[in-house]
């Protein structure tokens, strides 16, 4: 038993453990995959069954190398299957698929409009217990069928489950898309108070040349979609929760409409206790702008018409607030998460009111406080036309 | 039972070499006789049939009455001291030196003083001496009378001057390298540190060979214990034959059935010096252009002698560069094989895309496919070294064209895993002393991450770093400043701190001695500060 | 997979006790064998089929059930 | 008669302790479900708690220097009483040892590989663990200051990835559950992670500084706390009242992480982590259990027994639950009271003990 030994011994067990191990469990070669790059549930005739189209990429097809067949086809299949709920669904589509589904990559879940009136909850459930499945896929509210958003070809991308998520990943650039995430929806349905929103997506054209579009906001009362904003009321919306980066506001000014381009937003929702007892919303936005196109001569370097100019456009944002507020008292649905800034506030206060808050909620009192800056005129400081005592002059002339 | 078997094959082995070396006992214990021919005889039966061992006889002294014999071998000794400095002034001027047959103890001595112009002379009273000093490059010189005999040094063979370094090379710092002589690269390191702590202790080691070996340290840095274990071991090696220093690395090294090697080995002499003033010992072998020293941490396999010469923002750059490499090396292919077999979603949907498009109908599966290229590539890499230098080139080409082209038009191999294996390859020779485990280690990662993905390439790791912080050489934990964490010495690990910020040896090495500098020395640019300062206020 | 089992309680023993032996460290080697021979008695168990409760359980019985000093899941 | 050999130094104990403490840090969904967004108070309030209970480790290491806590058991309530209270401690420390590593395997079966089968990886695992404990306590404390810069460099990266997804209303409103839940979460904070490190008491006695003993527990728990403390704060932050619902909040969190869909899939990190630091947990405790079984049966060599040990940890940590849903009902709700008697009520009755035994009798008994 000397030392050698021992070390022999050691080799043994280091094989024997590498050679119980090697049954190679989970293990999965990438030509076995069919990944998934989107997700569409539509609603059946069928009450209990739901119709789920997966989008699955075909890789080889992607890297078009001047091909003029490949080209030609798709680099995408979309396979429906109709089950009870999405699991079997994706499951049982391998009656059909050579591949196993693999939702790891899944950046778009896409849900029918009728199908969310019903209620979403049961099937995004299945998107947060999966082990593969990710908190930050997007959840998107297809304007009549999922199925036939996901068969748009995109011009620009060869997925139209990715050209879908760059669609949202654009939200920045108008500020009137909103960007839902799986986790922002379900934190949403899990305060109770506060209604999931999502972006919609709609098809246009005819068939030939169909193309998608993003069109406003869908508005949920607990799981169910109950109505829809339109894009100015999404900024609004978007205003209030402090998550506008970027977008054009049109302001009118004596001489001519300005284009306004917000640089960058923060705004401040707190709630206040008035003495009666009643809650007031308190809106504070600080907003820095930038002008970006102008239509005629003003003079943005006066103060005076600089700070007209500025009060222009807090009160387009006033009014693009307003009126997602009265669209959301309308639906008596709190997008804004009042409830949760009123429970913040005064957790014992709200424990009371809490079961009454739809009614609540649209008699609400808010205050808005919109501060506008004019940061900078771009490029140019001045409308380009000939200076004033030429033009007086070639006019005299 | 087996070791029983083993004591009884080792007594009867020790007997037989016992009564084979009997025999020459009997001659090398025989003391030098008065007789010359009696010396003679006994030199030449020990000697046997071999043709190179001369045996030159003459006479010298007032008639050349006196008898006397030079014995050397050829080729193992400078022949123009012997005819100059030997034979010349014996036969021409010692006419004067003997009376009449007389033979007088005296006259030796004379003949040591005044006759012989070599620098070094020793008496020898036994054959076994005088043997030994003829092997050794020696000549044995016996006169008729005397029961002693002179082994005068006029070592002179064949050596290769002191050259470039070739596995070493540098960008800046010194080129010269140590040669297969022992005393060259004793003399190239005295050349280094002129400090007479400077200790070179030799020793002679295999019953056969005979080989040279010097221990080389600093007194007063090098610890005691070190010194004192380095030489126990030494001691112990009862081999026959040492043929380089890599004999001597496995008789002495702590983990003879580790992956990593405990001693460490260069061939540049500033480098050695370096260890040497850190408190390590070197072990020079003669007939080896590679030096030994110990004991060698993990950590100096990332440090190179040229990372002190250059400046310290890209040195610790490289040092940073040298560890990923390392990772590189012993982690792509396994990594590789993890993320496309088993963990699909780290990889990004694009890459993963490509990944998929790439792997399209290809036979094997990714452990497979991975096995086979990174064993392609040790074999070429093998072919590529062995070779001569012309048909070592054509063999890469051949190899790249092989693996880079043909394989991945025709299906049989994956874009993606030709890229991650070049990866590896150029990444591991970027240190060449780890090429030997990081090679080793790169198998065994992927065969655990094949069977059980991320979760099988964590727990190798871990074993790795147990393996790696259970492991000592010669008393010093092997992962030194990292595990045992030494803070202070972090200066020389991820980074390459200036020179003037580090103050200390390593602790593990030189604990008893543990300032590099004598007092704490200021930045450079701060102490001009001060002195500038000074002739202002005058 | 009993044959497996077998042959890992085997390495452990070979592994283990010839260095006891070799040292005469008997009372170690008794405490050895118990130990080792309980646990290859259990898993057998284990691995033909019968279900070992749960020493954990155990304690959870006593404190939860029987002296009910737990806190309650809400 | 020592069985251990290796001296560790006052460093090195530091940074383990604060590593065993980080190795539960990355499982606190047992606190979270029952103290929600308020835990980081809980950490605070547990902490202080288990600054007293770690007085009485200290205490303990002070009268009995050079004993681990069997040997003290048994200078304290003489032999057979003290076997038996020994006896319950390696009994703890294996159910320890046991749930530990079932964590893992849960882990790995239920994020990452669900169709392995939990006994391979348990085996790989505890292989490891019992090969790092016959490196001995002086390698498996080397590599704790590595695990432990780790660790700390992974929570700040992720915390600095993770800052434009936090929000810290989510930490109201604070204090509106009721007061038994408060008190639940500390002692679960108290009891999980920190007290835990009564553990170490096996090991104190390696120690080549006797006298350091108190800093080396509190920089310890200090660094364990710290790190415990940063992690809930993230995940309520980013998490929300999401936190709740979800079984790894910290692995939840480390999913969310996507930076312009390029720095993202970051629970790599967070899997490596858990394991790097599980395995630290693992083997100590692992060690702590084979030097209690040498120490009890007063044997020479703990060496031989390393094996079998982890052998009855692989088959320990299979029966243990037969699901990660009891695990958890344990957790919150038994787990505190039953590792309570072990790192408050024994070590308080034994300290007290030697304590009358002290005034009274007038001799010191650690110096028997």
């Amino acid at each position: 038993m000397n030392r050698s030994f021992t070390i022999f011994l050691k080799l043994i067990a280091v094989f024997m453990i590498i050679i119980c191990l090697t049954g190679c469990w989970n293990r999965r070669e990438l030509d076995s995959l069919s990944v998934l790059v989107g997700i569409g549930i539509d609603k059946t005739d069928e009450p209990q069954k739901v119709n789920v189209t997966a989008q699955i990429a075909i890789p080889s097809k992607i890297k078009t190398s001047g091909n003029k067949d490949e080209s030609s086809s798709s680099a995408y299949w979309n396979i429906q299957y109709k089950a009870e709920n999405v699991f079997t669904a994706l499951r049982e589509s391998t009656f059909s698929a050579s591949r196993k589904l693999y939702i790891g990559q899944n950046p778009i879940v896409l849900f029918g409009e009728d199908l969310a009136r019903d209620g979403v909850q049961k099937h995004i459930d299945f998107f947060l217990r999966d082990h593969e499945a990710r908190l930050n896929e997007y959840i998107v509210i297809a304007k009549g069928k999922a199925g036939a958003i996901l068969n748009v070809k995109p011009e620009l991308e060869k997925l139209p489950g990715l050209n879908i998520e760059k669609l949202i990943d654009l939200h920045y650039a108008t500020s009137k898309v909103i960007s839902a995430r799986l986790m922002d929806f379900v934190s949403s349905l899990a305060s109770g108070t506060t209604s999931p929103v999502a972006p919609m997506i709609q098809v246009d054209g005819a068939s030939e040349n169909q193309k998608l579009s993003m069109s406003g906001t869908a508005v949920f009362k607990n799981d169910k979609l109950t109505g829809e904003l339109d894009m100015v009321q999404t900024r609004g919306y978007l205003w209030v929760v402090d998550k506008v980066k970027g977008g054009l506001i049109n302001t009118k000014t004596p001489n001519g409409v300005i284009c306004l381009e917000i640089l960058h937003s923060k705004s401040k929702m707190t709630a206040k206790k008035k003495e009666d007892g009643s809650f007031v919303i308190k809106i504070a936005i600080n907003a820095d702008i930038n002008a970006g196109n102008q239509e005629e001569a003003y003079n943005l370097l006066l103060p005076e018409n600089i700070s007209y100019v500025e009060n222009q456009a807090s009160d387009t944002i006033k009014s693009e607030i307003k009126a997602s507020l009265n669209k959301a008292w309308e639906l008596k649905a709190d997008i804004f998460g009042f409830g949760e800034a009123i429970k913040r506030k005064d957790y014992k206060k709200w424990e009371s009111i809490k079961d009454d808050w739809d009614n609540i909620f649209p008699e609400i009192e808010t205050e808005l406080e919109v501060a506008v800056k004019l940061r900078g005129t771009g490029e140019i400081n001045k409308f380009v036309q000939p200076e004033p005592e030429k033009r007086e002059k070639n006019n005299g002339a | 039972m087996s070791s029983h078997v083993k004591k009884v094959i080792r007594h009867f082995k020790i007997q037989g070499e016992n009564l084979n070396e009997d025999n020459r006992k009997k001659i090398d214990n025989r003391k030098i006789s008065k007789g010359l021919q009696n010396n003679l005889n006994s030199i030449r039966r020990t000697f046997g049939p071999s043709k190179d061992v001369i045996i030159r006889e003459f006479s010298f002294g007032p008639k050349h009455q006196t008898k006397a014999a030079l014995v050397f071998i050829e080729g193992l000794i400078n022949i123009t001291v012997i005819n100059d400095n030997i034979i010349k002034p014996l036969m021409y001027d010692s006419s004067f030196l003997f009376n009449k047959n007389t033979v007088d103890p005296s006259s030796m001595e004379i003949i040591k003083s005044t006759m012989l112009s070599v620098s070094d002379i020793q008496e020898a009273y036994d054959i076994k001496e005088t043997v030994a000093g003829c092997l050794s490059g020696d000549v044995a010189f016996f006169i008729n009378g005397f029961s002693q005999a002179f082994v005068i040094s006029c070592k002179g063979f064949e050596k290769r001057s002191v050259e470039d370094p070739q596995n070493e090379s540098v960008i800046r710092g010194p080129r010269e390298s140590f040669t297969e002589n022992l005393r060259t690269n004793t003399a190239l390191l005295r050349r280094k540190i002129k400090s007479p702590a400077l200790i070179m202790e030799t020793m002679i080691i295999g019953r056969k060979t005979r080989t040279n070996i010097c221990i080389t340290y600093l007194m007063g840095v090098a610890s005691p214990e070190l010194i004192e274990l380095i030489k126990r071991r030494l001691k112990n090696i009862s081999a026959d034959a040492i043929l380089e220093s890599g004999y001597i690395e496995q008789y002495i090294e702590d983990a003879p059935f580790s992956i990593f090697s405990t001693v460490g080995y260069s061939e540049k002499p500033d480098v050695v010096a370096a260890k040497i003033l850190e408190g390590r010992a070197a072990i020079i072998v003669d007939g080896t252009p590679f030096v030994l020293t110990a004991p060698m941490l993990f950590i100096e396999n990332f440090q190179t002698s040229e990372d002190y010469y250059i400046r310290t923002y890209f040195a610790s750059l490289l040092r940073v560069l040298r560890f990923m490499s390392y990772a590189i090396s012993i982690l792509a292919p396994a990594a590789y094989v993890a993320l496309t077999t088993f963990h699909q979603e780290l990889i990004p949907t694009a890459l993963l895309f490509t990944m998929i498009a790439a792997r399209e109908g290809i036979p094997f599966p990714a452990v497979i496919e991975a096995g086979i290229m990174m064993v392609t590539f040790e074999i070429l890499r093998e072919a590529g070294l062995r070779l001569p230098r012309p048909v070592g080139q054509a063999v890469s080409i051949v190899g790249a064209l092989v693996i880079g082209e043909a394989a991945v038009t025709a299906g049989i191999i994956g874009a993606p895993m030709v890229i991650v294996v070049a990866i590896t390859a150029v990444s591991s020779f970027v240190i060449p002393s780890n090429i030997e485990n990081a090679t080793i280690l790169r198998m065994i990662f992927l065969i655990l991450a094949g069977s059980m993905g991320g979760f099988g390439i964590m727990i190798s790791l871990l074993g790795l770093l147990i393996h790696l912080s259970s492991l000592k050489s010669f008393g010093s934990p092997y992962l030194s400043p990292i595990a045992p964490i030494r803070p202070k010495e972090m200066k020389d690990v991820f980074i390459r701190a200036p020179l003037w910020a580090m103050l200390k040896r390593p602790f593990d090495i030189a604990h008893n001695d543990i300032n590099r500098h004598k007092s704490i020395t200021i930045p450079p640019d701060s102490q001009e500060n001060k002195l500038s300062k000074g002739g202002e206020s005058t | 997979m009993i044959f497996l089992l077998i042959s890992v309680f085997i390495f452990v023993a070979l592994y283990d006790i010839p260095d006891l032996i070799r040292k005469k460290y008997w009372r170690e080697l008794v405490v050895f064998s118990i130990l080792f021979l309980s646990i290859f008695g259990i898993v057998l168990l284990q691995f033909s089929g019968i279900t070992i409760p749960s020493p954990i359980k155990g304690v959870q019985y006593i404190l939860k059930d029987l002296l009910h000093l737990n806190y309650q899941i809400l | 008669m020592e069985l251990e050999k290796g001296k560790i130094s006052a460093t090195h104990l530091i940074f383990s302790i604060g590593c065993f403490i980080q190795g539960s840090t990355l499982l606190s969904a047992f606190v979270i479900s029952v103290t929600k967004q308020d835990t980081w108070f809980v950490v605070l309030t547990g902490f202080i708690i288990s600054m007293g209970t770690i007085g009485i480790y200290i205490a303990l290491a002070k009268m009995h220097p050079h004993k681990t806590i069997i040997q003290m058991f048994e200078a304290i309530f003489g032999t057979f009483i003290g076997k038996i209270f020994s006896i319950l401690y390696i009994f703890y420390f294996l159910s320890l040892a046991g749930l530990n590593s079932r964590d893992v395997g849960n882990f790995v079966v239920g994020y990452i590989m669900p169709e392995t089968p939990i006994i391979a990886l348990l085996i790989m695992f505890v292989f490891i663990c019992s090969w790092a404990v016959r490196s001995g306590i002086e390698t498996m404390v080397s590599y704790s200051f590595l695990f432990v810069v780790i660790s700390y460099i992974v929570i700040i990266f992720i915390f600095l990835l993770l800052i434009g997804e936090m929000n810290f209303n989510n930490f109201f409103p604070a204090f509106t559950l009721p007061a038994i839940k408060y008190v639940q979460g500390t002692h679960i904070v108290a009891a999980i992670p920190f007290s835990e490190i009564v553990v170490f008491l096996m090991i104190v006695p390696c120690l080549d500084n006797q006298k350091k003993v108190a800093e080396s527990f509190l920089a310890g728990l200090l660094i364990g706390g710290i790190t415990l403390l940063a992690v809930i704060i993230r995940d309520i932050a980013t998490l929300g009242n999401m936190i709740s619902f979800v079984t790894l909040p910290s692995y939840e969190t480390v999913k969310l992480i996507d930076i312009a869909h390029i720095i993202t899939r970051m629970e790599v990190l967070y899997a490596i982590e858990l394991l790097v630091l599980q395995f630290f947990k693992v083997s100590i405790l692992y060690y702590a259990t084979v030097l209690g079984i040498a120490q009890v049966f007063n044997l020479r060599s703990y060496k031989p027994y390393i094996l079998t040990v982890g052998i009855i940890i692989i088959s320990l940590s299979i029966v243990v639950f037969d699901s990660p849903m009891e695990n958890a009902f344990w957790g919150s709700t038994v787990a505190p009271v039953y590792s309570s008697i072990f790192q408050l009520l024994f070590p308080g009755v034994a300290l007290i003990t030697s304590l009358i035994r002290y005034i009274f009798k007038g001799i010191k008994v650690g110096q028997s």
